[in-house]
């Protein structure tokens, strides 16, 4: 089985977006195909229990600001196989809100609370999904999301040290460890 | 707050309900103090020399330079001939080595690991995080300059530091605290409002007393 | 009651040649550990300097009455264990306090300080002190137990209770110490003596890096100071007892020394073999190896 | 006053009521009763005219004519006592079921006259065909007495009864023909002596005929298993005539069954103890599985009857014994049972746990447990009388396999009976009141109050005749007993006056007892005020506490000053029950109370035999000193040894028949467990120091006894140490520390040697003291917390410091650790093994010692230290009244740890006439053993000072410390999330049941569990031979006839 007769088989009941080897070549065992928000549920269940797709990998999320949305990307794991199958969701960034498939795999309600603290991207539902994660006391915007700027709040937040000085790491250790060559390196 | 530090009414055996409030009945209150050294003079060097021979380090490593405390207990450097011991609690300690960056998270732990140090009791900031934020000077969690939450003794510079720097910084620390000068706890206690301003700004879920006895 | 008040000088002379020895004996034992591992070792004067360093801390804290008896039960345990053994065979000044009682007191009173320690630790609230404690006294239950059939195996072997008469017992040459009239106890005994030293690998109770260092995790300052001196006086003091059981006694403090080093060496020497073991290992160990070896004592003598 | 006049009164009012009009119901009721109190006036005149002269029984020959040419009766103080009981009965269940009588009129009254008069005809008659015809009678009676009730299962019952009657009567009828056939007379005795000197060649049929006639009068007895038809009656007659149907009918049947028996001689005799024994075996065996208290309690009658059988067929050895054993059983039999059916009425429900409605009733639980007393055969009722002859005479005879049986169904019995009146005690009371109309109280009141006069009457003949004590007027029992009467007083006076009583008593007698008996005395009296103190905290009246607290001090001080083998035995029963109350009154104590009680009869059955089988090996006398125990020897010596040790061990918990204390000490209330486990557990040792200072080391084929016991010994204080550390429970871990304790004192013992035993009296000691310390002390915190799971408590320290001083005293001294008293019994104990020649089992105790810190530390850190709950932050102090004793507890360890020698010193020298050998020397403070010495002075000094320097030291550099609270340590550098999460306190010592734990598998819960279901199910089994078929029930009874005949015929 390849994926691509997988992919075949399983598009004729799900919508599917089409498939993107990441690895060509080889033994190809690593794609993504893109999955509608509404199908997510019924196709994770499917290749879970019909196509041996027993393990979830990751659980994470893209922020595309520009195209005013969130990917959510489900790695999902085949044993037996070795293959790697992602499924890729897009959802709006202004109402980011996805279900919850911690009963599919308890593992996934972790990571949906990440998400939930780092994006913002909430999961109704999942265990503790309202409990901070990593961040404490967090009262910005979620610091994930591209348009937190992290220099400024670093700036207005912590206090600083005067007389810090940015180098550029190669001139500067050239600099230091040959100081005779030439700034090109010749 | 969290849920379990507020007040409560709790009924007990005897079925009269009454208030817990956790922060006050379960933590002590007292602000710290600044403790006076030895009224006589040669007694208190005495103990100086002690303190520099004997320094306990607190077994916490708060950020990456915590892995280059481990080859000092090794055969190569072996920090044990200079009278330095890692010890697993505060309660025992004297030197807290804040190894590498402090995110605001663990920030609150130093504190707490920190207070519950005796008096007199020293901070090394280790690695360039310490000093001005090095590579984390722009992260949204990251503490940049250590002494304005603790009192620092003395800074290892680097990114990291290596092993031969810290015997280093031991040995001059070692030359602060015999010359009298390793009063951190008590420069803590007599800025006390300071530093938890400080902490207090950078750590929003401030869910302890303000002071950790 | 004719009491010689002489003895108390000596008592307190008993105590402080012991503390000073034992705070030698003792960074000499870490200090041959530490060239094990090939390292240098600390000073040797080291714990001196702990010890005041302890001592000169200028903040305590208290979690309550028995925390703060804690460490004066256990120091009280160490020097009350060593008084009531005579330290020197033959030896008038050196007999100290042991006309109050024989081998059972010295025995039992073991865990006078053990005891009162555990309720201090107890008192600070701390699980890690909790479950330091279950550990302890669960291994203690069963490593005591092949070093109280010995005691019992030595005492029929001798007929007497008397620690000083058990000694007097093998004053003629090394071949009629204990060790090799009755092999069988001494190989149990010894065995038990790696249990409550409190060493690798029965170290499990002040496990540093799992629950930190078990029932002293809050202790500090001058309490610390106080455990620390009893952490060289009893072993010296519970060796004493093995001394004088099995290996014939000490007529001299050059020999007294000697002994109590090679006794002490013994248990150094296997923790720095041997991996930790879990306190049920370490139960079952003792069951298996060291009991029927008591037992068997018991039964031949 | 003519015995006749019985008949004329019974016919006549019969005859009277029928012409009665129907409406003067009322009258004829008063008719009734006036002729039953009549026929009773008459009975009671003869008796006290035989009673009073001592005149012998005469006949009364009715045609003017000798027998065999007429009926004669005969009247005689058997006869008048017994037809006194049929009398009164009918008497009382006349004014009992007065309602019912009124309703269905006068010919049931007629009937219920007629019953009755039929029934003295059987015990008064001498001629076999007008015993038939009285048994006709009662037979219509009966069913006509049932039949007019208009319950649809009382008609089946008694139509179920006249079938069997019929064929029973049937077989009399046909028997006594073929007798008179074989005899040529009808009169009793006249055919005794025509069958003693029948022709041999016709002496076959003669014995058919027999046989015929004596089934027919046995199956009146309902014996087991033919008796299905009779249960139904129990079960569905009115309770007022139950009690006739049991009390009066099957006395009156048995006094038959004993005329028979004088006819068939003593070849018979050995049918009827056949016939009794598997009855009462059997009908009890069954009576465990009843639900329906009235059927229980028909079961319990057949048993009864069954044993009364069994003596009936005993007669050949009783002797002079016979009425009194026999008189004995069925007097208890017939008050309890009569006593316990009218109660019944009582009661709304009708299965076991509807009784609890009695519970608002105390004089009503009185007479329950009064009757239940007497069924037991527990003292001071003619059935315990009975009981103690009954055993001595049937080992005398060596027929302890009968004793065995018998004492096998009266501890099943008990088992029953203890577990109804567990149910009453404990179980929910229904909302409505019980109705208590006057003329219902007053027969259960006539029937308790007989019985506690018969218990008089049989005291006063068991002294006159046996010269033993009459318990009633012992002045312990006596003074317990006055409680009954006092316990509308407020629990302060009471307490106040049982206090003072138990001192008073000592100062009285302290003079008379040896200085091992001088210490059990101090313990049990002295030490029994000091844990009474205790008792001032309780409020109201503590209805029933102090007669149950006094009958347990009773019994022990008896037990003390006992010199023969009753008096111990008698004391033995008294406190056991005494016991029995007071850890029923704990609030989930109903399990625990039980098989406290059913383990402890089952000890003191034991002991009953072991007493009996020493009485017969010793030449006869009328009592049996304890003394004489020395002189026994082989073969008997080790059995009676045997009995005797397992006797007292029960009470002592070895492991075995340690399952009943647990529970039971740890579910009685705060102020009871020091006393069932400091003072009560003593009874146990003083047993066994009695035994051994009597008889010494016995050995039974070629088993050295005592050695066994060192294995039990040191067994149960290995396990009981072991099983102590995993409790959860606070009272339950020192419960088992007890039976540890108790283990260590039983090695001691067994170890028969000077030390030994001094060890084991030095356990005696320290055991009361700071098991009753800690006990109060745990008690307390559980009063105050509400709970008694260690878990659930913690930090308690600085709120109850003199609870916690108390505790830590106590664990220092249990442990054994120096300077406190503990240290002396170790020591003590070290020199004495030296000297023993068993070393294997000090393996056991040398691995318990280290053990016991174990439950300790836990007991004392889960309670006192680690972490403060929320909702103990408020609590006080224990009760001032709970904390008093504590302290001088506390008081007198520290004395006992200074100077031992005050008191061990006298029982050292008393202990050197028995092992003059290993007496300790007591040289100013130090004492001396041949092995090592010991100066408890030195060593308090030594430490005090030590300790205090250091503690000066510490205090001196360590001025400054702050006091902080206690989430304020080091947690890793976070917090304590809530003290519930933060107290290290459950499953305390998981590693050591990881290692440790096959040895605390319940084998021995498994084993007695096993032993119970057993017998359950036996039960169960039997029980459907019971299928509600009067067909059946006839079969049933065929069957055995014809059993019992192959039986008869094959002997």
């Amino acid at each position: 089985m390849t994926m691509r007769e997988l992919y075949d088989r399983t598009k004729a009941l799900f919508p599917l977006g089409e498939l993107i080897e990441q690895r060509s070549g080889g033994n190809n065992d690593l794609v993504f195909v893109t999955v509608p928000a509404a199908h997510l549920r019924a196709t994770i269940l499917h290749l879970r229990d019909k196509e041996g797709f027993s393990h979830l990998v990751l659980l994470t999320a893209v922020d595309w600001l520009e195209e005013g949305q969130f990917q959510l990307t489900y790695l999902l794991n085949n044993r037996q196989q070795a293959y790697d199958l992602g499924l890729r969701v897009m959802i709006s960034r202004d109402s980011a809100t996805m279900e919850s498939i911690h009963d599919v795999w308890p593992t996934a309600a972790t990571y949906q609370r990440e998400l939930r603290e780092m994006f913002g991207i909430d999961f109704p539902g999942s265990p503790r999904i309202e409990e901070e994660f990593i961040l404490e006391g967090w009262n910005d915007i979620p610091p994930y999301r591209r348009d937190f700027d992290t220099l400024k709040y670093a700036q207005e937040k912590f206090s600083e040290r005067p007389g810090r000085k940015t180098h550029d790491p190669e001139t500067h250790m050239r600099q230091q460890l040959y100081p005779d060559m030439s700034p090109t390196g010749k | 707050m969290k849920p379990e530090l507020m007040k409560r009414m709790v009924k007990g055996p005897d079925g009269v309900e009454f208030e817990v409030e956790p922060l006050r009945d379960y933590f002590c209150e007292v602000p710290p103090t600044v403790m006076p050294a030895a009224y006589i003079k040669i007694v208190e060097d005495l103990f100086n020399w002690a303190r520099a021979e004997s320094i306990w380090i607190l077994g916490f490593g708060t950020g990456c330079g915590a892995i280059e405390m481990r080859p000092l207990m090794t055969p190569r450097f072996d920090a044990y001939r200079y009278g330095v011991q890692w010890r697993p609690t505060p309660r025992q300690a004297n030197l807290f080595i804040i190894s590498g960056y402090l995110s605001t998270k663990t920030l609150k732990r130093a504190i707490r690991a920190y207070e519950q140090m005796q008096n007199p009791k020293y901070v090394i900031g280790l690695g360039s995080c310490t000093i001005n934020g090095g590579m984390y000077w722009d992260s949204y969690n990251t503490i940049k300059r250590l002494d304005d939450y603790l009192p620092v003794d003395l800074y290892i510079a680097g990114c990291m530091p290596r092993p031969e720097a810290l015997l280093a910084g031991f040995m001059d620390l070692k030359k602060i605290i015999r010359a009298g000068k390793g009063e951190g706890a008590n420069q803590y206690a007599e800025n006390f409002a300071w530093y938890k301003e400080n902490q207090k700004r950078v750590i929003h879920d401030w869910d302890m007393p303000d002071y950790n006895w | 009651m004719d009491f010689d008040w002489m003895k108390i000088p000596y008592a307190f002379l008993t105590v402080f040649i012991v503390v000073n020895y034992g705070f030698l004996m003792t960074a000499l034992i870490q200090k041959i550990g530490a060239r094990v591992g090939r390292r240098y070792g600390i000073p040797i004067w080291q714990n001196y300097l702990d010890m005041i360093k302890n001592y000169g801390l200028r903040s305590s804290i208290t979690h309550g009455a028995m925390f703060y008896l804690g460490p004066v039960f256990r120091l009280s345990g160490g020097v009350g264990l060593l008084l009531f053994v005579p330290s020197i065979y033959g030896s008038y000044m050196f007999s100290n306090l042991s006309f109050a009682g024989d081998l059972i007191l010295a025995l039992y009173f073991v865990f006078f300080g053990t005891l009162g320690m555990a309720l201090g630790a107890a008192e600070s609230g701390h699980p890690h002190a909790a479950i330091g404690i279950t550990r302890g006294l669960s291994q203690v239950s069963m490593a005591e137990l092949p070093f109280g059939l010995a005691v019992f195996s030595v005492a029929l072997q001798y007929q007497t209770l008397s620690v000083t008469d058990i000694v007097a017992a093998q004053q003629g040459g090394m071949l009629t110490w204990t060790l090799f009239t009755n092999p069988l106890a001494v190989s149990a005994a010894m065995l038990s003596f790696l249990g409550s030293m409190m060493r690798p690998p029965f170290d499990v109770v002040i496990a540093p890096q799992e629950i930190p260092i078990g029932p002293p995790t809050e202790y500090h300052s001058s309490y610390l100071a106080l455990m620390q001196t009893n952490r060289v006086i009893f072993p010296v003091a519970k060796i004493v007892i093995y001394m004088n059981l099995f290996f014939g006694g000490a007529t001299s403090w050059p020999e007294f020394f000697l002994k109590v080093f090679l006794i002490y060496m013994w248990s150094a020497f296997v923790g720095v073999v041997f991996p930790r073991f879990r306190v049920e290992q370490s139960i079952r160990w003792f069951l298996v190896w060291a009991v029927p070896l008591g037992v068997l004592s018991i039964m031949v003598v | 006053m003519n015995a006749l006049t019985i008949f004329a009164i019974g016919l006549g009012t019969a005859f009277l009521l029928g012409l009665l009009g129907e409406r003067q119901k009322s009258l004829g009721y008063m008719l009734t009763l006036a002729a039953l109190t009549f026929m009773s006036a008459v009975s009671a005149s003869w008796l006290v005219v035989f009673a009073a002269t001592g005149a012998d029984s005469f006949d009364i020959f009715t045609a003017g004519t000798a027998p065999p040419f007429a009926i004669n009766l005969r009247m005689g103080l058997i006869e008048a006592a017994l037809t006194l009981l049929i009398n009164l009965t009918g008497l009382f269940a006349a004014m009992h079921m007065g309602d019912a009588l009124l309703r269905l009129g006068q010919r049931a009254m007629a009937v219920l006259i007629i019953a009755i008069m039929a029934l003295c005809g059987i015990v008064l008659t001498r001629d076999i065909f007008n015993l038939f015809v009285f048994f006709e009678l009662i037979v219509i009676a009966t069913a006509g007495l049932v039949l007019l009730s208009d319950d649809d299962s009382a008609l089946a019952a008694g139509f179920k009864y006249l079938i069997v009657s019929q064929f029973i009567s049937a077989l009399l009828l046909v028997g006594i023909i073929f007798a008179y056939h074989a005899t040529g007379t009808l009169n009793i005795d006249g055919m005794a002596e025509a069958a003693a000197a029948i022709d041999p060649s016709v002496s076959g049929a003669f014995a058919i005929a027999f046989f015929l006639m004596f089934i027919a009068v046995v199956a009146e007895l309902k014996p087991f298993p033919a008796n299905g038809w009779a249960l139904d009656m129990y079960e569905a007659a009115h309770p007022g005539f139950s009690a006739v149907f049991s009390a009066a009918s099957g006395t009156a049947a048995l006094y038959a069954v004993d005329k028979l028996l004088q006819i068939g001689g003593t070849d018979w005799l050995p049918v009827a103890t056949g016939i009794g024994i598997v009855t009462f075996v059997g009908a009890n065996l069954l009576a465990l599985p009843q639900t329906n208290d009235r059927r229980l309690l028909g079961y319990s009658s057949i048993a009864q009857t069954g044993l009364i059988l069994t003596v009936l067929g005993q007669q050949d050895i009783f002797g002079d014994d016979y009425f009194f054993i026999a008189g004995g059983l069925l007097f208890a039999h017939a008050l309890a049972k009569a006593g316990l059916y009218w109660l019944s009425a009582l009661v709304a429900g009708r299965t076991l746990p509807d009784w609890a409605a009695l519970q608002s009733r105390p004089l009503l639980v009185f007479a329950f447990i009064s009757c239940v007393a007497m069924l037991s055969g527990l003292p001071p009722f003619p059935s315990f009388y009975a009981k103690w002859e009954l055993a001595h005479l049937l080992v005398a005879e060596g027929r302890s396999g009968l004793l065995a049986l018998i004492l096998f169904g009266a501890l099943v019995e008990a088992g029953y009976l203890f577990r109804w009146f567990g149910y009453l005690i404990k179980r929910a009371t229904p909302a409505e009141s019980i109705a208590c109309p006057a003329h219902q109280l007053l027969p259960i009141a006539a029937a308790v109050l007989g019985g506690w006069a018969l218990g008089f009457v049989w005291g006063e003949l068991s002294s006159s005749y046996f010269g033993r004590t009459n318990l009633l007027l012992t002045l312990p029992l006596f003074f317990a007993l006055t409680f009954l009467l006092l316990d509308w007083l407020p629990a302060w006076v009471k307490n106040t006056l049982a206090i003072g009583g138990m001192v008073a008593f000592f100062s009285l007698t302290y003079a008379e007892y040896d200085p091992l008996r001088l210490i059990f005395a101090v313990i049990f009296l002295i030490g029994g005020a000091v844990t009474l103190l205790a008792s001032y905290h309780a409020h109201g009246r503590r209805i029933g506490f102090y007669p149950a607290a006094m009958l347990m001090y009773a019994g022990m001080i008896m037990l003390i000053r006992a010199s023969d083998s009753f008096g111990f035995f008698a004391a033995w029963e008294l406190l056991t029950v005494g016991s029995y109350f007071l850890i029923l009154r704990g609030k989930h104590s109903e399990p625990h109370a039980l098989s406290y009680i059913v383990f402890s009869l089952g000890g003191a059955f034991l002991i009953l035999a072991g007493f009996a089988l020493a009485a017969s090996a010793v030449p006869p006398a009328p009592t049996f000193e304890i003394a004489q125990l020395a002189d026994l020897v082989q073969p008997v010596a080790p059995w009676v040894f045997l009995l005797l040790a397992l006797g007292f061990m029960t009470k002592t918990a070895a492991i075995g028949v340690h399952i009943w204390l647990p529970g039971a000490h740890a579910e009685a209330e705060t102020d009871v467990s020091p006393m069932v486990s400091g003072i009560l557990l003593k009874a146990g040792l003083y047993g066994l120091f009695v035994l051994l200072m009597n008889m010494g080391k016995q050995s039974l084929y070629g088993v050295e006894l005592t050695y066994v016991m060192l294995w039990i010994g040191a067994i149960t204080a290995l396990l009981g140490n072991l099983m102590a550390i995993f409790q959860e429970d606070a009272k339950r871990l020192l419960a088992y520390s007890s039976i540890g304790q108790m283990g260590y004192a039983l090695f001691g013992l067994a170890l028969m040697n000077h030390l030994g035993w001094l060890m084991a009296l030095m356990f005696v000691i320290n055991h009361y003291i700071y098991k009753s310390m800690l006990f109060l002390s745990v008690g307390g915190v559980a009063k105050r917390t509400g709970t008694r799971e260690m878990f659930k408590m913690g930090g308690l320290i600085t709120l109850m410091p003199l609870s916690f001083i108390a505790t830590l005293i106590g664990i220092i001294a249990v442990s054994g650790v120096p300077p406190l008293s503990g240290f002396g019994g170790r020591w003590i104990f070290y020199n004495a093994i030296l000297t023993a020649d068993a070393r294997l089992p000090m393996v056991l105790i040398f691995l318990s010692g280290p053990i016991a810190f174990l439950y300790l530390f836990r007991l004392i850190h889960t309670i006192f230290l680690g972490q403060l709950k929320d909702e103990h932050r408020r609590l006080k102090e224990a009760p001032f009244w709970i904390i008093l004793p504590q302290m001088i507890y506390v008081a007198l360890l520290m004395v006992v740890a200074v100077v031992p020698g005050m008191v061990l010193r006298h029982v050292d020298a008393y202990i050197s006439q028995f092992f003059p050998d290993g007496a300790l020397n007591w040289e100013g403070s130090t004492i001396t053993s041949q092995f090592g010495y010991w100066n408890p002075v030195a060593i308090m000094i030594i430490v005090g000072v030590i300790f205090m320097l250091l503690f000066g030291w510490l205090l001196f550099v360590n001025r400054r410390a702050q006091k902080v609270k206690q989430f304020n340590f080091v947690f890793s550098a976070e917090r304590p999330f809530r003290p519930e999460t933060t107290h290290f306190a459950w499953n305390f010592f998981a590693p050591y049941r990881k290692a440790m734990g096959f040895l605390v598998q319940p084998f021995v819960t498994r084993f007695w569990a096993a032993v119970t279901d057993l017998l359950h199910t036996a039960a169960d089994i039997t029980r459907r031979l019971y299928n509600g078929n009067g067909q059946t029930y006839a079969f049933h009874f065929l069957l055995f006839v014809v059993a019992v005949f192959t039986f008869r015929m094959g002997m």
